[in-house]
């Protein structure tokens, strides 16, 4: 057997496999954050609840109004999309001129009210979501067994992602966007509709994380803490990719779960420690991140 | 702003009105169930065994010595701080004179702790670590649940015997997955197999793919599972998306998870329990009057253990003629259990009670008659010689 | 150029505070007999651990998220030195307050390099990452917690076995805890502040090395938060990882901001107020993350000053100081 | 005379577009120098960068011939390099005494004692309020400072970077946004305290350049474009050219 440091390869690279998938959620996670910071300057804590909401919307749809997992695909992240229109038109516009800290703490207020009322009517225990039929299979790679699903997941997370980053770098949409994140005023000047932008924005930030949250629902079980606990991870790795950079957040998310699987391997205490170790380096050497430019 | 001012004016006049310690003598007598009522246990115990203290006390006739019997519940989350808390809060301010314990071992210990401080009686109904009747025993502490050592020991010998001797072992990061991997490490070496392996999982984790996957990389025989609740559902299903559910072998699993897994998920899993509804025609009737009142759904050991641990604990306040924690306990050591729960089961000076157990086998979607049926019996252990003695047990109190 | 006697104003600004100090001194003298001792010592561990943080946060103009590290950390660290060393109440408390007071320096040097939001972000990835350490530290007991950590005395002289003698030393060890803020605050040290908070960089163009004066004020705050945590663990005899945990963070961000930002005693207020609905939640099924979640959302919404700010803007001017009558405008 | 504040072909990029490029600066001591040129010429990155508030992309600072170029903006105003800034940057929430006193404490040295009580600052109240004087705030000593206009605003400014003493003076568009009638106040201001200091300051005011400064650099796109006494710098017909460009007289 081929041996790396003492580790099996065949081991090795099944938990890089893991790694991946587990970077997949991040970056995915990590770029709606991105995007909402780059325009509205808010750190958005609801994002982990939105993740949430996204796998329990999927939960919902298909346990009591029978729908597919295909059609969750669809449809969960506009009903994620749909509350943090919402939420953006009835609260946080109302802190753009203040403190931007103070919607910090108003999403952080959001996301454990939410948190709270699933658990309210779920229960903290996770609830059960069955992987489709048709990617319930595994494929013997070798080295491992890689169950489909996993396959997907990581396939379809990161052509979002790419498929985000296309828009924002390439169309005149994404140049708006862009425009808006230097200087909001010059857009209104423009003609451009800022708020709406603002509101369609943060609406796709959210729409993002709850495509990841019904990605994540048959892996995983769906529970109310699901996304609290990943968020802060998420920041780590906005933190080192830099906040505002699109390619940063998607680079530094699949890094992140790759370093992460192979602390996991190496030494397993030292997994969950090891994306805030990275970060605490990032922050003494390079404070803006690894793609961060100026604020 | 002036909405406001009285909204707050009115909280802080609330918390001025907190009520004082008021244990009123002769008033009601008060039993809490303190357990996991919403989280990853709450099947295991949880709102079932509310139901079953409530039957127990129903039972008695809702009254013992003309005083009125009073259940409180109160949901521990699986935390150790709220739980200790809420049992010192429940003690101090309402009077509770006895707590039946489930959920988290971790919880039930700080809460044994506590009451034991308070000459106020425990009885672990759904708490599984062994140390309830071991270091950490209570001279008013009671346990009634299987622990550790008795669950690994059917399950590891047998399967150890089939030829499979290096084992891997899963297990959540808290006294009840410590104990069980001690206690299991010690059975399989003792049937001579060997550890070869072991990672420690935190509480309510939702992915296993990784300690899965060094487990299989582990080369081991087995994969053990020393973990609970949907904990163990997690790691069940996701071995089977890897390919290693062939290897798998848990031991502490409930009826509510083989529900949840389906029994074509879980045929031929093999393990021990303290009863089992099916038992005889006094668990049969218990069972299906639980049934009629939780939707079907069948009562795990966990809740027939807390029907059984009330009744006895009414009995012997009943037979001593007050609520004297010292008599009573005395009193609790020497009436014999008489609900019928459990076979030959008896009670060690250290508070744990012993009975024979069962080996236990999920039955195959074909074998089964109906939702309920689940398990066929392979055995029956006698408690002789499975449980550690009270000499044993290095429980302070016994002398 | 300073007159002898003080303006009239002042002399009853004063005046005003010694009455208020003297009311809470009664207060905390005849509270136990009419409410229930473990509750009020809870009370005032959380409000000295929500004072501590108003030094941050109000004082420093700094949005720390990570404060559960060094509250909860302390705690370990005392409970561990009861239990398996046998130190005495005063030393216990002491060995605590030491590690908070390095882990802050530790988390301060890290943090203070990024400013605002990078600031919170950065306090509570490092948070969460001493969560783990401490997960997987033996000597927590993961899950478990500590548990059965005794009740020694202090110094060998006090008894604080029943809960009485307890309640007046902790109440002690709060005033001492709150005698060193008001210190800090009104101190040359509290005026640099002050300025920092104000306007950074003209702090720094008048030759303040701005993040020294943070790294400061943010090792104070922890080594006081470590306090407030140590003494949890004499009044409940149980450290566990719900205490440094990120919620607890917040929690305690949520207490300083509904009493009020910068206020001397609107974090005590808050967290009085925060313990007291979460006691009456407790007995009911309703997770108590829910009032934590629309407390922090209608504070911020429709509250920001905290209700000790609100009762400062009812005051007339004339009894505040230039910060204080800041505060009572527009923010 | 010696050159107290020299800049060696510092350059600053931000993200490879070039605000300042290959700047030489000398500065005489005890001279007024004016740095003028139009809009975006790089005149407060260069302030910036001379009091590091930014850091250099290349090049490097000297103070009376100490290379300050790795210091940090806290540590070169302790060596006497104060600024003032271009927006009016005072402590909004103090009282003009108290802002006064800010700077004071710390050229004392009593800024980070937390030990002592505040009312050890009063010791301080005696020079704040000569410096008040010297700026004609003293009837406003008590008031809260964002109650003031923004004319003593600047005065106010001014009074507390007086206090630190400095050496050189940078003073970032002094007069801009201010009233007419404060205008002769704030330049009398200037030339007394000039007297006994360095002065190095960015202005638009001409007249005023005119009036106060001994020598003149012209930016123009981040660039020395000349250097000279004001008649020089105005009769520079490439001067003239690159203002009557950006639409100003001369």
């Amino acid at each position: 057997m081929t041996m790396i440091f003492g580790v099996p390869l065949v081991a090795l690279a099944s938990q890089l496999v893991i790694g991946l998938f587990n970077g997949a959620f991040y970056a995915l996670l990590s770029l709606g954050l991105g995007v909402i910071f780059g325009l509205l300057r808010v750190v958005n804590f609801t994002h982990g609840a939105f993740y949430t909401v996204g796998a329990f919307a999927a939960f919902l749809l298909t346990s009591y109004a029978g729908f597919s997992f295909w059609a969750c695909l669809l449809i969960a992240p506009l009903i994620v999309a749909a509350l943090a229109a919402v939420l953006e038109r009835t609260l946080l516009r109302k802190l753009y001129g203040l403190d931007a800290l103070y919607g910090l703490l108003l999403t952080f207020g959001i996301a454990l009210l939410i948190e709270g009322l699933l658990q309210f009517y779920f229960g903290v225990a996770g609830q059960p979501y069955q992987v489709p039929d048709i990617l319930s299979g595994t494929s013997n790679l070798g080295f491992m067994f890689l169950p489909h699903y996993r396959a997907f997941a990581i396939a379809t997370s990161l052509l979002l992602c790419l498929l985000t980053w296309l828009i924002i770098e390439y169309t005149s949409l994404g140049a708006k966007l862009r425009a808006a994140t230097e200087n909001s005023r010059l857009l209104e000047v423009f003609g451009v509709n800022v708020p709406l932008l603002l509101t369609c924005t943060y609406a796709f930030g959210g729409a993002l994380a709850g495509f990841a949250g019904v990605v994540a629902a048959p892996v995983f079980q769906v529970s109310p803490l699901m996304g609290a606990n990943l968020i802060i991870v998420v920041f780590a790795v906005v933190i080192i990719g830099g906040l505002g950079s699109i390619t940063g957040a998607i680079v530094s998310g699949l890094m992140l779960g790759t370093l992460e699987a192979l602390a996991k391997v190496y030494w397993p205490p030292s997994a969950n420690l090891v994306p805030f170790l990275i970060m605490a380096v990032v922050l003494f050497l390079r404070p803006r991140g690894l793609f961060g430019k100026g604020e | 702003m002036n909405n406001k001012w009285k909204t707050l004016l009115g909280a802080a006049l609330l918390s001025t009105a907190l009520p004082m310690a008021a244990v009123a003598q002769g008033g009601p007598l008060k039993i809490l169930v303190l357990d996991d009522m919403s989280g990853i246990f709450a099947a295991n115990g949880g709102p079932g065994t509310l139901l079953a203290v409530q039957m127990a006390v129903e039972d008695a006739g809702g009254k013992v010595l003309g005083r009125p019997i009073e259940i409180i519940q109160a949901d521990h989350q699986n935390k150790p701080d709220v739980g200790s808390a809420q049992a010192q809060r429940y003690i101090q301010e309402q009077g509770v004179r006895a707590i039946t314990l489930g959920g988290s071992s971790a919880v039930g210990l700080a809460a044994q702790a506590r009451a034991a401080e308070a000459k106020v009686f425990t009885l672990a109904s759904g708490a599984y670590a062994p140390n309830f009747s071991e270091a950490q025993c209570s001279p008013y502490g009671f346990q009634f649940a299987p622990s550790t050592q008795e669950l690994s020991r059917a399950v590891t010998s047998r399967i150890v015997g089939e030829g499979k001797k290096t084992w891997y072992l899963i297990a959540a990061d808290y006294v009840f997955g410590h104990t069980l991997i001690a206690d299991a490490s010690k059975s399989i070496q003792a049937a001579g197999g060997k550890v070869i392996g072991q990672t420690l999982h935190p509480l309510n984790s939702n992915d296993m793919a990784s300690a899965l996957l060094t487990a299989q990389g582990s080369g081991a025989d087995v994969i053990g599972l020393a973990n609970a609740g949907t904990d163990l559902e997690t790691t069940v299903k996701q071995a089977g998306q890897f390919g290693v559910g062939g290897k798998l072998a848990a031991m502490m699993v409930y009826e509510n998870n083989i529900e949840a897994l389906t029994l074509a998920a879980s045929k031929g899993m093999r393990m021990s329990v303290s009863t089992y509804w099916d038992l005889n025609d006094k668990t049969r009737t218990l069972a299906k009057r639980m049934m009629a009142k939780n939707g079907g759904k069948t009562p795990t050991m966990g809740h027939m253990g807390a029907y059984g641990a009330v009744t006895h604990y009414l009995e012997a306040v009943k037979a001593v003629g007050s609520d004297d924690p010292d008599k009573v306990a005395a009193k609790m050591r020497e009436l014999p259990i008489t609900t019928g729960i459990w076979e030959n089961p008896r009670i060690q000076a250290n508070g744990r009670v012993t009975y024979d157990m069962l080996l236990v086998e999920v039955k195959t979607p074909a074998e089964s008659k109906g939702p309920n049926d689940l398990y066929k019996i392979v055995a029956k252990i006698p408690a002789e010689g499975l449980f550690r003695t009270a000499k044993e047990s290095g429980c302070p109190h016994v002398k | 150029m300073v007159s002898a006697s003080l303006s009239l104003p002042l002399q009853r600004r004063r005046n005003l505070n010694i009455i208020l100090l003297l009311a809470g001194l009664a207060l905390l003298a005849v509270a136990p007999l009419f409410l229930y001792p473990v509750f009020l010592m809870k009370l005032l561990c959380f409000g000295l651990f929500a004072s501590a943080l108003n030094l941050v946060l109000g004082y420093g103009g700094m949005v720390a998220f990570g404060h559960a590290t060094f509250f909860g950390g302390a705690a370990y660290v005392t409970a561990h030195a009861l239990k398996e060393w046998g130190f005495g109440a005063g030393s216990g408390l002491l060995i605590g307050v030491a590690f908070a007071l390095v882990t802050g320096f530790l988390m301060g040097i890290i943090a203070i390099r990024r400013q605002g939001f990078y600031f919170a972000m950065t306090t509570l990835a490092l948070s969460q990452m001493a969560y783990f350490a401490f997960f997987q530290a033996p000597f927590t007991h993961a899950e478990d917690g500590i548990q059965r950590v005794p009740r020694p005395d202090f110094l060998g002289l006090v008894s604080l076995a029943d809960n009485m003698s307890l309640y007046y030393f902790v109440v002690a060890v709060f005033l001492i805890g709150m005698a060193v803020i008001w210190r800090v605050i009104h101190s040359p040290f509290g005026a640099s502040l002050t300025a920092i908070r104000e306007n950074e960089q003209r702090a720094l163009s008048l030759g303040y090395h701005t993040n020294r004066y943070k790294l400061t004020v943010f090792v104070i705050s922890a080594a006081l938060s470590g306090l407030a945590g140590s003494l949890k663990v004499l009044v409940f005899p149980i450290a566990t990882l719900t205490d440094v945990a990120w919620q607890m963070s917040g929690e305690v961000i949520l207490m300083t901001l509904l009493g009020g930002v910068g206020t001397f005693l609107g974090p005590v207020i808050g967290a009085a107020l925060v313990l007291t609905i979460q006691n009456y939640m407790a007995s009911t099924a309703v997770p108590v993350t829910i009032f934590i979640g629309l407390a922090f959302i209608i504070c911020v919404m429709l509250f920001r000053k905290g209700i000790v700010g609100e009762i400062i803007a009812v005051l007339p001017s004339s009894w505040l100081n230039g910060s204080e009558r800041q505060k009572a405008g527009h923010q | 005379m010696s050159i107290v504040l020299e800049a060696r072909q510092v350059s600053k990029s931000f993200g490879g577009f070039f605000a300042v490029k290959g700047v030489d600066l000398k500065v005489r001591e005890g001279s007024i120098h004016a740095l003028i040129g139009p809009n975006g010429a790089g005149k407060t990155t260069m302030f910036g960068l001379l009091t590091r508030f930014h850091s250099t992309t290349s090049g490097s600072i000297f103070l009376k011939g100490e290379d300050i170029t790795g210091k940090g903006p806290a540590d070169v105003a302790l060596r006497g390099l104060c600024r003032s800034f271009q927006i009016s940057s005072i402590f909004p929430g103090l009282t003009l005494r108290e802002n006064v006193r800010v700077a004071l404490q710390r050229r004392h040295g009593s800024s980070h004692q937390f030990w002592q009580p505040s009312r050890v600052l009063r010791r301080f109240d005696d020079e704040a309020d000569q410096l008040l004087h010297r700026v004609g705030l003293t009837p406003l000593a008590d008031r809260l400072c964002s109650e003031v206009s923004y004319g003593r605003k600047r005065a106010l400014e001014i009074a507390t970077t007086l206090a630190m003493e400095p050496k050189v003076l940078l003073l970032d568009e002094p007069i801009a946004g201010m009233a007419a009638g404060d205008i002769p106040m704030i330049v009398e201001l200037i030339r007394s305290v000039a007297k006994d200091r360095t002065v190095v300051m960015v202005e638009h005011n001409l007249s005023v350049v005119e009036s106060l400064c001994d020598r003149v650099t012209v930016l123009v796109r981040g660039e020395v474009m000349a250097e000279g006494s004001y008649s020089e710098i105005r009769d520079n017909a490439a001067v003239r050219q690159a203002y009557i460009g950006a639409g100003y007289e001369v």
